[in-house]
């Protein structure tokens, strides 16, 4: 593979690289091992235990029962139905379904647990260790890191978080899609009361919806792609997808943007603010609050002047020459700033979402740190 | 970078491997975040007027009004605007409001639930159904938001367990958006605070009286929406800083000087940390980055 | 003659939506072709899964360089749908316990969960996060004071990256903030000005040019005169 | 337009007679306001077919889309082609399509390598519909692939984890993101400036301007970007739209100013006949 452009064109720095690779791996492990030695303390007074594994999700055991009943209800049309209706099965009764669920606890809880497991009944519920879940944090962890490394040079770890991601999220969408757009809006329109019976007991449905076959249809045409002799067919569901919403865009974007942000701009040049008096009563005239007045008005004046000039540097027949041009200048002043105040805000966006992985590193993970008390 | 010797340190420094950067700027957050880990301490805050005016306007009301809570982000935007809906609800249980939350994204409806769980969890003065409630989330956009604005129940048949309004004690009187006393929208994107205020917010304008609103948004967002402040806003927080500030507010007036704050009320300040170093980082490098290109400059004139 | 066709569907369609806005009987419509839209996109993940199954088994089939990552594509791709079709470890809704795919997709504890818990949801978070070192290598290089308008654009970064943080606010203390005269200096207030009067204006105008724009290109398509979408040259 | 406000505002009620009840009210104005950009732009093409010339000022962006792609032809290297990461429901991806076009007929004439990852599948469908009618009308039906316009994932970051990949090993000579853009803005354009690429962007998502600004050769700016396929077809027809979105803004730019000065006399004045109708025009306009 050609490394052209890239610090790295030499074999020579291409081994070195390599060879960091592996220090650093090294120095990964030896840190996460250290990392086991010394240990954390789990639970606080009588119950804290020091446990020498890290990054453990510990789980409670809580079971599920459910009992059936008939009864009888009035249907919108008046007529009688029987109805099974299902409930939470009361202490004691035998349930006719029933499962076991696991629920997320601190380690405290668990520490205390285990002190507490040689006095308690057998029926109390089991807390324990969560390998799946565990092994989730871990995983997580790592393909965490594996993204990280990006930043020093593409390579083989960052290879394989980018397939797990690819993978994973194509077929998250496509599963999404079919549970919450296909169940509800197609099989839920056209096959209403066999949705109902062994997908979605809750949909409320009143009869078939016919127009449910226009998506139908449409998506029919769509896989015509799949065979080379009926492709062609494949453009009509493209051209009512695009039509439509050329049209809704059209006046969407008159309604909301154009003539919206036209109307913002009804705002007197001249502000007169007064000084607000505690107490004053409304009818007795505050003196003029200068700063305010001429601040406000100074505001108002370089905003009307912001609109117009980067408006006219968007003026495309126009060469951008003598007055116009000197107007768009000062527009693109506008956008600079606009820009620039833009830019600044965001940095702030996206080392909060940087700050929150470390914490996952460090908190979940390592405990290191433990701000929210889980362990 | 051998090949040439004679280059000035800051000719070096110009063309220094961007992957000392990256470096750089893990330290900055991470070393902050550890340190603030270990210690627990915290910057103080002095909130800016946009904050106040939120922070305002839910003080304002009295005891018991409605408060409709919009959760309209997902777990990735968490970090951000996660302590922003804990803060509002916080401040909310403070002053006794109502409480009806809602979104408007799917991913947003199991946050609903933790953040009420987190918040209201077992005060005893606050009875699902009396005094807050969980509406779930409802597909639509800004669809939902008009059909709000004229139908409220029409849009939320029941709330996220299933239950008919006509049920929740205090959903009654609730007909459509004007009848609460505050709306509240916290957001990542679309549709979010900028959509309230165009298909919630403006149309109450020609029903007679403003329904005050108040809204979180991401740094990235933030722009955006400031145009609205104040007249269709009355308070706005922006990022990660914002919800900093509010927090600090909501704290001030929860607990007297001296007692320790909940961890849970502080996320957003305990996050203000690798937000100093890394923005002073990102300062110092547009300086560095300027003296270059000035000397470079220099250079090239006396040449 | 398919094009032509197709363009006079894409060309009927839009005005109906056009009307959509005005004639009350066709309000419904509106609503209606979102959800059209949903189904068909969703309907065109079948053309989109079956191009990403295509291109990694041809890539694994070839031996071409990097087959493996191609084959934990793959694997990946098909457990992911195939735990979320059947909702594996996934119990039903606690109100219809006979119904087994009527509880909740993403359960906690099920397996499609973990997937995006502790797959998808770490992975792309911390690509999110990457541009925590981006945004400080582009400002690096790219914030040099040029001509006037880099000038502006690092100088306003530069205020409201300081005017968002506690230094920011120590560093203009001294300026008094009860009067109005020059309390507008203090950083965090200029970064507050900034946003209400610089960043407002700038926004307005492109707001008002998109709309423009994006109405010159939906009529564009509403007559016609733009195709390329169909695979017409003209 | 104050015209028209002036008769909006004092009737808003829905207009009687024809099909009683089927206008919805207080649409009055948007439908006037419709048919005046409709009008402004159709005129404009009428005006352009007649055959008389269209000045159209330079984009400093669009003169580069060439010359990049010939540098990749020059170096061996692929042109990578992102039209966004929206569907086609965006009018933004159908933009970045049409000018995936153009730019796939240049690449077609200097027979350069064109590389299309999508996030959509019908964003790949319509994507391969354009490119191969561009390969068909350049005669190099030939070498058209279509498997070099393909799906990667619909997750945003999922498709940055792959195309951050693919740039740093297939290394493409240029770079092009036309469309709807995110948070991957910035993540795409330091990846391609790490290579060396040049990079050309247009988006009409404002939060994402700076990124792109900050880190791309040129950048076309919101309705420039509306602009571009225009401009990249020099066809009398397309440009005559450009005249069209000139006449609007200048509307606009018009209405913008008379909006401020009128509101301005209304406060000075405290004239209540001007106040109210400022009031009411910016009601009907929908400021609130």
């Amino acid at each position: 593979m050609s490394q052209l452009g890239t610090p790295m064109v030499d074999p020579t720095v291409e081994r070195r690289a390599n060879r960091m690779m592996m220090v650093i791996l090294a120095v990964v492990c030896a840190l996460l091992a250290l990392r086991a030695v010394v240990g954390s303390s789990v639970g606080s007074g009588d119950a804290a235990v020091t446990e020498h594994g890290f990054g453990l999700v510990y789980v409670q055991e809580s079971s599920k029962g459910f009992v059936s009943e008939q009864s009888t209800e009035k249907a919108a049309d008046g007529t009688e139905v029987e109805v099974r209706r299902w409930k939470p099965a009361a202490p004691g009764q035998t349930p006719e379904i029933s499962w076991t669920e696991w629920n997320e606890v601190t380690a405290g809880e668990w520490a205390a647990a285990q002190r507490a497991r040689a006095d308690a009944p057998a029926s109390a519920p089991l807390v324990t260790v969560s390998w799946p879940r565990t092994a989730g944090v871990w995983f997580a962890a790592l393909m965490t890191l594996a993204v990280l490394s990006f930043l020093w040079r593409d390579n083989p770890v960052y290879k394989l978080a980018e397939s797990v991601v690819v993978g994973v999220s194509a077929g998250y969408w496509m599963i999404v899609a079919t549970w919450d757009t296909l169940v509800p809006k197609l099989a839920g329109a056209l096959v209403p009361a066999w949705t109902k019976a062994h997908l979605m007991p809750s949909l409320e449905s009143a009869g078939v919806d016919w127009w449910g076959l226009v998506p139908l249809g449409l998506g029919m045409l769509l896989l015509c792609r799949l065979s080379a002799r009926v492709s062609w067919l494949g453009i009509f569901p493209l051209a009512f997808v695009v039509g439509t919403f050329a049209g809704l865009r059209f006046v969407q974007n008159v309604e909301s943007d154009l003539l919206a942000q036209v109307a913002t701009m009804f705002e007197p040049l001249v502000v007169v603010k007064h000084q607000a008096l505690a107490g004053a009563d409304a009818a007795v005239a505050a003196p003029i609050d200068w700063a305010g007045s001429i601040g406000a008005s100074l505001s108002a004046v370089l905003i009307l002047v912001g609109v117009l000039s980067v408006l006219a540097y968007f003026f495309f027949s126009l060469e951008h020459k003598g007055a116009l041009g000197r107007t768009a200048k000062v527009g693109v002043w506008y956008l600079m700033i606009t820009f620039g105040a833009s830019f600044g805000f965001t940095v702030m966006g996206r080392i909060a979402l940087l700050a929150a992985r470390f914490e996952f590193l460090f908190d979940d993970w390592l405990w290191l740190i433990d701000p929210s008390g889980k362990h | 970078m051998s090949d040439r010797p004679n280059e000035s340190f800051l000719a070096r420094l110009d063309r220094i491997d961007r992957r000392w950067i990256f470096l750089m700027m893990a330290i900055a957050v991470a070393g902050p975040i550890i340190w603030v880990g270990v210690t627990g301490r915290t910057f103080p805050e002095t909130a800016t007027p946009a904050v106040q005016g939120a922070f305002d306007a839910i003080e304002r009301l009295p005891e018991g009004s409605k408060v409709l809570v919009s959760f309209d982000f997902d777990p990735a935007s968490a970090g951000e605007l996660q302590p922003m809906a804990t803060g509002f609800i916080h401040h909310c249980q403070l002053r006794k409001h109502r409480i009806y939350a809602m979104t408007l994204w799917a991913p947003g409806s199991p946050l609903i639930g933790a953040t009420l769980a987190d918040v209201i969890g077992n005060d005893p003065s606050y009875r699902y159904g009396e005094n807050f409630v969980d509406l779930g989330y409802q597909a639509g956009n800004e669809g939902v938001m008009k059909q709000v604005g004229v139908d409220f129940p029409k849009a939320f048949p029941n709330d996220s367990k299933g239950t008919p309004l006509a049920r929740i004690p205090m959903m009654q009187g609730i007909t459509r958006l004007s009848d609460f006393d505050i709306l509240i929208s916290v957001s990542a994107g679309y549709p979010g605070g900028k959509e309230w205020v165009q298909y919630g917010v403006s149309p109450t304008l020609t029903q007679g009286h403003r329904l005050p609103f108040v809204a979180g948004s991401t740094g990235v967002q933030t722009p955006q929406m400031i145009p609205y402040y104040p007249v269709q806003m009355s308070g706005i927080l922006g990022a990660i800083k914002g919800a900093a500030e509010y927090e600090s507010l909501v704290n001030a007036k929860a607990s007297a000087p001296g007692e320790t704050v909940p961890a849970k009320y502080q996320e957003a300040q305990r996050r203000m940390a690798p937000q100093l170093f890394g923005h002073s980082l990102m300062v110092g490098l547009i300086l560095v980055g300027n003296v270059i290109f000035f000397a470079g400059r220099r250079k090239g004139a006396a040449e | 003659m398919g094009r032509n066709a197709a363009a006079v569907l894409a060309s009927i369609v839009g005005l109906v939506m056009v009307l959509t806005a005005f004639a009350r009987p066709l309000e419904f419509l509106g609503t209606a072709v979102v959800d059209w839209f949903n189904v068909l996109a969703a309907i065109a993940f079948v053309l989109g899964g079956a191009n990403l199954l295509k291109m990694n088994l041809l890539k694994i089939s070839a031996r071409d360089a990097g087959w493996g990552y191609s084959a934990v594509t793959v694997c990946v791709f098909l457990v992911t749908i195939g735990v979320g079709l059947l909702k594996v470890g996934a119990h039903p809704d606690p109100l219809h316990p006979d119904v087994a795919l009527s509880g909740d997709k993403e359960a906690v504890g099920g397996a499609f969960w973990w997937l995006y818990e502790y797959a998808m949801s770490p992975i792309t978070s911390t690509l999110f996060a990457l541009l925590a070192f981006y945004v400080a290598s582009a400002a690096f290089r790219a914030f040099r004071a040029k001509n006037t308008a880099a000038i502006l654009l690092l100088g306003t970064a530069f205020i409201v990256l300081l005017g968002r943080v506690y230094v920011g606010v120590l560093l203009t203390s001294w300026i008094p903030a009860d009067n109005a005269w020059v309390s507008w200096m203090r950083l965090e207030n200029l970064s507050g000005i900034i946003m209400g009067v610089f960043n407002n204006a700038g926004t307005r105008a492109m707001m008002i040019g998109i709309a423009i724009g994006i109405a010159a290109t939906s009529l564009k398509i509403l007559v016609g005169l733009d195709r390329s979408y169909l695979g017409s040259s003209d | 337009m104050t015209f028209a406000v002036t008769i909006l505002a004092q009737d808003a009620a829905p207009a009687a007679g024809f099909m009683p009840g089927w206008f919805m009210p207080g649409k009055g104005l948007l439908a006037i306001s419709l048919i005046i950009v409709a009008a402004a732009v159709m005129i404009s093409i009428l005006w352009a077919r007649s055959g008389r010339p269209i000045r159209i000022r330079k984009i400093a962006g669009l003169d580069a889309v060439d010359e990049a792609v010939g540098r990749a032809t020059e170096m061996g290297r692929p042109v990578l082609f992102i039209p966004g990461i929206q569907d086609v429901d965006n009018i933004q991806t159908v933009a970045g399509i049409t000018i995936l076009g153009k730019v796939a007929k240049t690449a077609a004439e200097y027979d350069a390598e064109i590389e299309v990852p999508t996030t959509r599948s019908l964003v790949m469908t319509t994507a391969r519909e354009a490119v191969h009618a561009s390969y068909l009308s350049a005669g190099r039906t030939d070498s058209y692939n279509p498997d070099r316009i393909y799906y990667v994932s619909d997750e945003q970051f999922a498709f940055v984890a792959y195309t951050g990949g693919l740039m740093q090993r297939k290394r493409p000579a240029a770079c092009f993101y036309f469309g709807c853009f995110f948070a991957e803005s910035l993540i795409l354009a330091e990846n391609g400036n790490s290579i060396g690429a040049i990079q050309v962007a247009g988006t009409a998502e404002t939060t994402q301007l700076p990124f792109f600004v900050a880190s791309c050769d040129y950048t076309l700016i919101g309705e420039e970007f509306f602009a571009a396929s225009a401009y990249l077809s020099g066809e009398p027809d397309q440009l005559g739209t450009l005249l069209g979105q000139d006449l609007v803004k200048g509307l606009a730019w018009a209405a913008v100013l008379v909006a401020a000065l009128l509101a301005t006399v209304a406060a000075v004045t405290g004239h209540e006949g001007i106040a109210s109708f400022v009031n009411g025009a910016r009601a009907a306009l929908g400021g609130g």
